[in-house]
């Protein structure tokens, strides 16, 4: 029933246009193969696989329950999955943990915002980089020129890459004090300023006004000339717009995957969002619920 | 009539509007659906109605009754049931214990409210299967058998409404269908009322008189379920086209 | 001197006592510009008012008991500033609350000497808390006068010349239990019941000098632990039949408790710092209903006494304090603790008597040297006081408690010192105070 | 006085020449700051009767303590209650190594002090970072209860409950002419101490000034606030948890070897659990996570109990009485502080003046439609 | 083998009144997530209610009974009173006003009632059995106070298990939404809770004194222990605190008697940290069923 994942895919014809690789492009792929999760006896994934191309954005959708933020959760190290392998430039990811991503070239954003409440917005944004500055304690704690010239690199990088989602009067501000959409920008640029090859963006749409979203989807567009973007979110008019390519999950398993018209046209996809029409006379039959858990799909 | 009315409520959570301006009117003896992708509000529209949140605009009756603003606690004395989703038993109590916490609301209700749900007895003759395991603890329940427990928990407690929030998540279609199709029931047998929050839109709305789309917590339209249901609203906003 | 510091600790004694006493030529230096060394120029001294002060546990888990030697104190300075003072002049005493911390202890000395500016610290109470002040006291060149603690500590002239004890030292209260054991249950298997500190250590030292082979267990508690019941139930096994006790009151009304649970019947040895028949008595009878009345639940044990005990309503001392208490104390029955702040604050009043008119910090401290052997106190022996030893009591006799609460005497009044010193009988009669109650000059 | 280590925000700079002024700025400040509490320091010193002198040697080693406990509770979010034992592993080291006839100079004790102590730091810190909330509050508590018993234990050492008396060091010769040129009064060794007190406190700050603004003390912050966040950001939370336990423990180190020079006393009845209570209470009334509040809430606990007992006596109760007021009135004033100023003295201060702030600002540049 | 047992005996009797103690923290705990330090505070202002009752000629069970009433009160007006406007706030402090309290309510019954030891007497004997040659450490008073906890643990446990109150009681304590849904008065519930553990808390106090002599500080040793118990036991599982308290009481009694004395504190460390490696939620955290 899951369509097998190639090798190699080839760039879909309908999907958005073939980008050439260049230089400057992003050239690694990241690849989840056969990845299953048990919770108890509960099957979260079931043999689920996904590609992220270079320098495309890659969306899951799926009902809600569907698996996408445990499959979101495997992908970044937050979840061992019993089964399954991850694979990112070329490399296999064994034994993968969360505060490896960043030096991974991997960066992920949080469903709702995940700022740190206790600094401001810059200080969010410079701690999303600090894994990059090579100073050690004894430097910070002396105060030495060398720690300086690290924190004010950081800072010069953490303002301009808020500057760049024009959030630069943001930076002195307690992400308390701040409207949701600019919380959201602050977590973006707290992800971006690792200068990842690789964005996992979670729900990042949640929350956002109609006008907010499709300014984050031109925003999502850009960076696809610097790093792939993997997005799980539920508004599907941006999904639409801006995924190269889509995998759709119901019950833990992978139902469709292809290009946003494949996608919205699969009457699988059809019938998993908007359910079926409960037909009468069905009658509750509990023998049938024992039998069959949550996790049971109907035929 | 209008059992519950619901008018121009808005919720905010922090500096997210959860909320924006809705108008609901659920009528008696009716299946009354609020549909929509997720993040779409609707579990925050039940969450203002039965008083977890409190709205910073609008107002809610019910029974003619304000009812804004008072206290969860009250509400079950006032004839409404939130039945939470299947997460919501009290895992680590037995299913008997949380079915007779359900009883305590029906302690306050006048005796005369027709109700399907009198005694355990009642619910253990519904739902089987949970008789069976009166004594376990509810956390070894599967999905569905949650579903069952809380709807049976709410029905304990005598209601005339029943607000009912995603009875379908995470369940297989047929057992979606059977529980929707026990929820058909309930209202044509016992003149129930219902608001049912649901994602699975066609399936809500093939058991519901009225439904409501709600989108970024405004409310895009309310149609009877019928004239929703090949309506291109709700395609569009659920997958975006 | 008779004790022998531990090597290591000696020669850091030295290199103290070097530094003590370049600060001594220091003040020594201040102190003769002011002139002629009369009275009057020293801090808590003026010709209408002596201030002094002292540090006891007022609060806390070791308020109990100890905070009442204070009370003994303020009433009978006030007696005698009601009978015209010492050399009129009136003696103002403060008690600081140190919650038996030595940190606090530091912090109210601190007040006392630098704030209130007192004349003399009295009576500062405990081991490890007044052990943090005494090298403070000493450079600052306060009289540090009747440490309320039997450690040995305080008897060190050399390095803390003006400090001074005053109860007898544990070591010496030790030795004559030994030797009453020794001479007199010869065949007596014995258990030793200690505090964890220089109360149980000392006292055990003392003791095992005459019954080191008769000795069968040694025990010790931690004081704030209140579960005992494992180290009496050791002594039940190691069959001992004759238990010494070097603890503090609670402690022997918790160990006859637990003795009491095993059906554990020794006989009881307590040092005199333990065995307030008045306190433990009250609390003992009380622990259970039906327990007879009328007869101490102590009936039998042995202790010591160094002077009159507040049950001894017929002793000319006890009548004394008795009256002090009734006319400035509190209204609360007059207990040992009491009894010993009076005594204690007997002994400042009679050096500040012998002082004189012109007296000062240095003559006090000359006072105890000189005369302190003489001083006419309630203790049976005197006290050790002289240029060379700054030690207090030096002998008590054995006592037995009876089933009406008075004592019998087991020995004559006995006097020894730390070390190997011989215990002696002790011959000459007691004082007994004078008409006014005030001692005179 | 801004020493605030959670607000350490510079202003939205124009550009990079601002901003590395700006930054320069940050090293100079905490040099700045220092100096200015080492100067108030000397000034207070030497202006004050030797009473308040000793009170404020106490001051110096209550709040170098707090300093370090607010590094840890307030920075990186975990609570302890076993500080008081830490600063004992500190007080005992300084006096086994003063208990010579040559002692290495005070600079070298202290700094074996802070190295023991941090070792002991790092074992509990290993098992700390393990454990959350009140798991880790019972785990100190444990400790702080059980680390005095070693003491009673190893006697030979440790003299046990009797403790190890402290020769505080001699006030060396150009001491005592600096202080006769400051203020023309002899030195006394317990103004020594003091200055000795004051200069570890300067230092301390110092250093925590410049950790708190540094990443290091960013990465604390991200892992109080968002664990998750703060992992996906390449922060290795067991390593962090054992890095702020470890430093934490070196700053309760060092304030151990200044109280045993201040106590003169390192004994077990000295590091009771009350006073790692008291460490703890002074961070929260103070405002935790602010340094600024370690003062405060330091000052609090050297300074309130004697004013109440002073106030006690003069509204003639008695010694007894004064005594158990003290206790009383603390008590309530604890209660109070949390119910009327739940952000304790600096964070009710700093809410007020950043909403105050966002106002203005609010005001001033409209929030741009982004 | 006699040594043996009396220790053994002895480690119960303690770890039984650790146990109760630590029951009294795991009430507040498992409703509030709060732990509080003022309990033994508390339970010693109590047992000084119940001494002056006794003083005052009330025979011991009505002092035992007017120190539960009073330990009952006490909890639910310092909920009310210190702890409800401090919910929401930050966890550290509701532990620094507890500590506040734990403070101010010591020093004022020095100030009511004195700081000397008073002593408590027991309404039953205080000398041990003896089975033949055996001199068992147990006394009527410690079968009083084995029974007494038990009555105690009993009567929780029927009230939580078949009482309606105690049913919404565990209910509001493992999900107060979810129960204020179900028309349960949480905020009601937890003053109760707290009043509960207040005469839970006296219970303890007086079981301590009974047959010894109480001062204003004498429940400090268990305000340390109690909590290291709780801990041990998983801090929300009542059952987990009396194993913990019996534990720790069994613990500390062999290591006084074998090792020594001055190791007790350090033996409780040593299990503690024995248990938190083993388990870092307690021996019976009640967590697992959660997160399923």
């Amino acid at each position: 029933m899951t369509p097998p994942i190639e090798p190699d895919p080839q760039p879909s014809p309908s999907g958005g246009e073939p980008r050439p690789h260049d230089p400057g492009r992003p050239a690694s792929r990241y690849l989840a193969q056969g990845v299953t999760v048990r919770f108890g006896g509960l099957v979260a994934l079931d043999d689920v696989s996904l590609a992220v191309e270079p320098g495309q954005v890659h969306g899951v959708i799926g009902p809600n329950g569907a698996g996408k933020t445990t499959l979101f959760n495997v992908c970044c190290g937050f979840v061992k999955p019993n089964a399954g392998s991850l694979t990112w430039d070329e490399r296999e990811l064994n034994n993968l943990h969360a505060h490896d991503l960043a030096g991974l070239g991997i960066a992920r954003t949080l469903q709702g915002v995940g700022l740190f409440p206790g600094m401001s917005a810059l200080e969010n944004v410079m701690t999303g980089a600090g894994v990059r500055s090579t100073s050690g304690f004894v430097s910070a704690a002396f105060g030495l020129p060398r720690a300086r010239r690290d924190e004010q690199a950081l800072q010069e990088r953490a303002m301009q890459t808020l500057s760049d989602l024009g959030a630069a009067h943001l930076a002195p501000r307690y992400p308390g004090m701040l409207p949701y959409p600019d919380q959201k920008k602050v977590a973006l640029a707290r992800a971006l300023v690792s200068e990842p090859r690789l964005l996992l963006l979670d729900e990042p749409a949640a929350g956002l006004s109609e006008g907010e979203m499709d300014e984050l989807g031109d925003l999502v567009q850009q960076l696809t000339s610097r790093m792939s973007v993997l997005i799980v979110e539920h508004h599907m008019d941006l999904v639409m717009r801006i995924c190269d390519q889509i995998t759709v999950l119901d019950f833990g398993q992978v139902i469709a995957r292809g290009t946003p018209a494949e996608v919205r046209d699969d009457p699988k996809v059809i019938a998993a969002y908007l359910g079926a029409e409960v037909s009468a006379g069905e009658e509750i039959d509990t023998a049938v619920l024992e039998s069959h858990g949550t996790t049971t799909k109907g035929a | 009539m209008s059992v519950l009315e619901i008018k121009n409520l808005t919720t905010t959570y922090g500096p997210v509007k959860a909320l924006d301006s809705v108008d609901v009117a659920v009528e008696t003896g009716q299946i009354t659906a609020v549909l929509g992708a997720n993040g779409a509000g609707k579990t925050s529209l039940l969450r203002t109605v039965s008083g977890l949140v409190k709205p910073t605009a609008g107002t809610i009756t019910l029974d003619g009754t304000d009812i804004t603003g008072k206290p969860t606690e009250s509400m079950v004395h006032r004839g409404m049931a939130h039945v939470p989703e299947g997460r919501g038993v009290i895992a680590e109590l037995t299913i008997e214990e949380n079915l007779r916490l359900g009883m305590r609301g029906a302690a306050k209700r006048p005796t005369d409210t027709p109700a399907p749900v009198r005694t355990l007895d009642d619910a253990y003759q519904l739902f089987p299967v949970l008789g069976d395991r009166r004594n376990a603890q509810a956390h070894t329940l599967s999905g569905g058998e949650r579903q069952m427990l809380v709807i049976a928990r709410a029905l304990l407690a005598r209601p005339t409404l029943l607000l009912l929030d995603e009875p379908s998540l995470g369940l297989a279609p047929r057992i979606v269908a059977q529980i929707f199709n026990l929820v058909r029931a309930l209202v044509n047998d016992s003149g129930l009322t219902v608001l049912l929050v649901e994602q699975n839109a066609r399936s809500a709305l093939s058991i519901a008189h009225t439904g409501v789309v709600l989108n970024l917590g405004k409310v895009v339209v309310t149609e009877s379920a019928e004239v929703l249901q090949n309506d291109a609203t709700l395609r569009h906003s659920y997958l975006g086209f | 001197m008779a004790h022998q510091p531990t090597p290591a600790r000696r020669s850091r004694r030295l290199a103290l006592g070097a530094a003590l006493a370049a600060s001594a030529l220091v003040v020594a230096a201040c102190g003769g510009g002011d002139g002629d060394g009369g009275g009057g120029s020293d801090p808590g001294i003026t010709d209408e008012s002596i201030k002094i002060g002292g540090h006891f546990p007022l609060t806390g888990v070791a308020a109990p008991g100890y905070s009442e030697i204070p009370l003994g104190h303020k009433a009978y300075y006030d007696f005698v500033n009601a009978n015209g003072g010492v050399h009129d002049r009136e003696i103002e005493f403060i008690a600081k609350d140190d919650g038996y911390n030595p940190a606090k202890t530091t912090e109210v000395v601190n007040e006392l000497v630098l704030k209130d500016e007192v004349f003399a610290i009295v009576g500062g109470l405990g081991t490890p808390t007044h052990q943090a002040v005494t090298n403070f006291l000493n450079s600052e060149g306060v009289p540090d006068l009747t440490v309320s603690s039997g450690s040995i500590l305080w008897d060190n002239p050399e390095e803390l010349p003006m400090t001074f004890g005053w109860q007898p030292d544990y070591e010496s209260e030790g030795k004559i239990l030994g030797q009453y054991i020794a001479e007199n249950m010869p065949d007596a298997k014995v258990g030793i019941f200690g505090q964890d500190d220089e109360l149980g250590e000392d006292g055990a030292k003392g003791l095992k000098q005459y019954v080191e082979d008769q000795i069968v267990a040694e025990v010790t508690y931690v004081p704030g632990n209140t579960d005992i019941g494992p180290q009496i139930a050791e002594l039940q096994k190691s069959g001992a039949d004759v238990v010494v006790g070097f603890n503090v009151p609670s402690y022997t009304a918790l160990s006859q408790l637990v003795s009491l649970k095993l059906n554990y019947k020794p006989e009881w040895l307590v040092s005199n710092v333990g065995s307030d028949a008045g306190l433990v008595g009250s609390l003992l009878e009380k622990f259970s209903e039906g327990a007879v009345k009328g007869s101490s639940p102590l009936t039998g044990l042995y202790t010591t006494a160094y002077m009159p005990q507040s049950t001894e309503a017929d002793d000319p001392w006890i009548q004394l304090w008795q009256k002090v208490w009734d006319e400035y104390g509190d209204g609360s029955p007059l207990t040992n603790y009491k009894v010993y702040g009076m005594a204690e604050a007997y002994t400042i009043v009679e050096a500040m008597m012998k002082s004189g008119e012109d007296m000062s910090r240095e003559s006090i401290v000359d006072t105890f040297e000189q005369d302190g052997g003489d001083f006419t106190g309630p203790n049976y022996v005197p006290f050790r006081y002289s240029e060379d030893r700054h030690a207090g009591i030096g002998g008590m006799k054995v006592v037995q408690l009876q089933a009406d609460g008075t004592t019998a005497d087991k020995t004559p009044v006995l006097k020894t010192d730390v070390g190997d010193a011989e215990i002696e009988e002790f011959t000459d009669s007691a004082n007994t105070p004078p008409e006014s109650g005030i001692p005179s000059d | 006085m801004s020493t605030d280590i959670t607000t350490a925000v510079p202003a939205p700079p124009a550009g990079p020449s601002a901003m590395q002024r700006l930054l320069g700025l940050n090293l100079v400040r905490s040099l700045l700051v220092s100096l200015g509490v080492l100067v108030v320091g000397v000034l207070l010193l030497e202006s004050t009767d030797a009473y308040t002198n000793t009170q404020l040697s106490s001051l110096t080693y209550f709040t170098i303590a707090a300093i370090g406990l607010t590094a840890l509770t307030g920075l990186n979010g975990q609570i302890s209650l076993g500080h008081g034992a830490l600063m004992a592993v500190g007080a005992y080291t300084t006096a086994l190594m003063l208990d010579t006839d040559s002692p290495l100079p005070f600079p070298v004790i202290a700094l074996a002090a802070i190295v023991m102590t941090s070792l002991v730091g790092f074992v509990v810190g290993i098992g700390a970072a393990r454990l959350h909330g009140p798991y880790l509050a019972g785990a100190t508590l444990a400790f702080a209860v059980a680390l005095p018993s070693v003491a009673l234990y190893f006697k030979g050492t440790f003299n046990g409950e009797a403790g190890l008396t402290v020769i505080s060091p001699r006030p060396p010769e150009w001491f005592v002419s600096f202080i006769d040129a400051v203020s023309g009064e002899f030195a006394t060794s317990s103004k020594y101490v003091a200055y000795l007190g004051l200069f570890c406190l300067v230092i301390a700050l110092f250093f925590a000034l410049n950790l708190g603004r540094s990443k290091i003390g960013r990465h604390w912050r991200a892992v109080r606030d968002q664990e998750v966040a703060a992992e996906i950001a390449g922060i290795n939370l067991g390593r962090t948890r054992v890095q702020a336990f470890v430093i934490s423990a070196a700053y309760a180190g060092l304030a151990g070897a200044v109280m045993a020079m201040v106590v003169r006393l390192a004994a077990p009845t000295v590091f009771t659990l009350v006073l790692s209570l008291s460490l703890l209470t002074a961070v929260v009334i103070g405002g935790l996570g602010s340094i600024t509040g370690a003062f405060i809430g330091s000052a609090v606990l050297v300074f309130l109990p004697p004013l109440v007992t002073d106030l006690s006596t003069d509204a003639k109760l008695s010694d007894t009485q004064a005594a158990q007021m003290s206790p009383l009135i603390y008590g309530i004033v604890l209660v109070l502080v949390m119910l009327l100023a739940p952000g304790g003295v600096m964070g009710t201060l700093s809410m007020a003046w950043r909403r105050r702030r966002a106002r203005r600002q609010l005001t001033a540049t409209p929030t741009k439609k982004g | 083998m006699q040594h043996f047992i009396n220790v053994l005996l002895n480690g119960i009797t303690q770890g039984i009144v650790i146990a109760a103690f630590a029951l009294a923290l795991v009430l507040i705990f498992r409703s509030t997530r709060i732990v509080n330090f003022a309990q033994g505070s508390q339970a010693m202002f109590t047992t000084y209610i119940a001494l002056t009752l006794m003083n005052n000629d009330f025979p011991y069970w009505v002092a035992f009974l007017g120190a539960l009433a009073a330990g009952f009160i006490i909890g639910a007006v310092l909920e009310r009173v210190v702890i409800r406007p401090l919910e929401g706030g930050m966890e550290l402090n509701i532990v620094i006003a507890t500590l506040g309290l734990y403070v101010a309510i010591q020093a004022l019954a020095a100030i009511l009632f004195g700081s000397d030891y008073k002593s408590f007497s027991s309404p039953v004997g205080v000398q041990g059995f003896q089975v033949g040659d055996l001199n068992l450490a147990l006394t009527p008073t410690s079968i009083f106070v084995i029974c007494t906890v038990g009555v105690v643990v009993v009567g929780l446990t029927l009230l939580f298990q078949k009482t309606q109150l105690g049913l919404t009681m565990r209910a509001a304590a493992f999900d107060g939404e979810v129960s204020r849904i179900l028309g349960v008065r949480v905020s009601h519930l937890l003053t109760f809770g707290w009043a509960l553990a207040g005469l839970v808390g006296s219970v303890a106090g007086i079981l301590v004194a009974t047959g010894s002599f109480i001062y204003p500080s004498y429940m400090e040793s268990l305000i340390a222990f109690g909590f290291i118990a709780a801990v041990i036991g998983g801090l929300d599982s009542p059952i987990g605190a009396v194993v913990g308290g019996l534990i720790l009481g069994i613990v500390n009694s062999l290591v006084s008697g074998y090792l020594a004395p001055g190791l007790v504190t350090i033996g409780a460390f040593v299990v503690l940290i024995a248990v938190l490696l083993l388990k870092p939620g307690g021996l019976f955290s009640s967590t697992q069923a959660r997160r399923v």
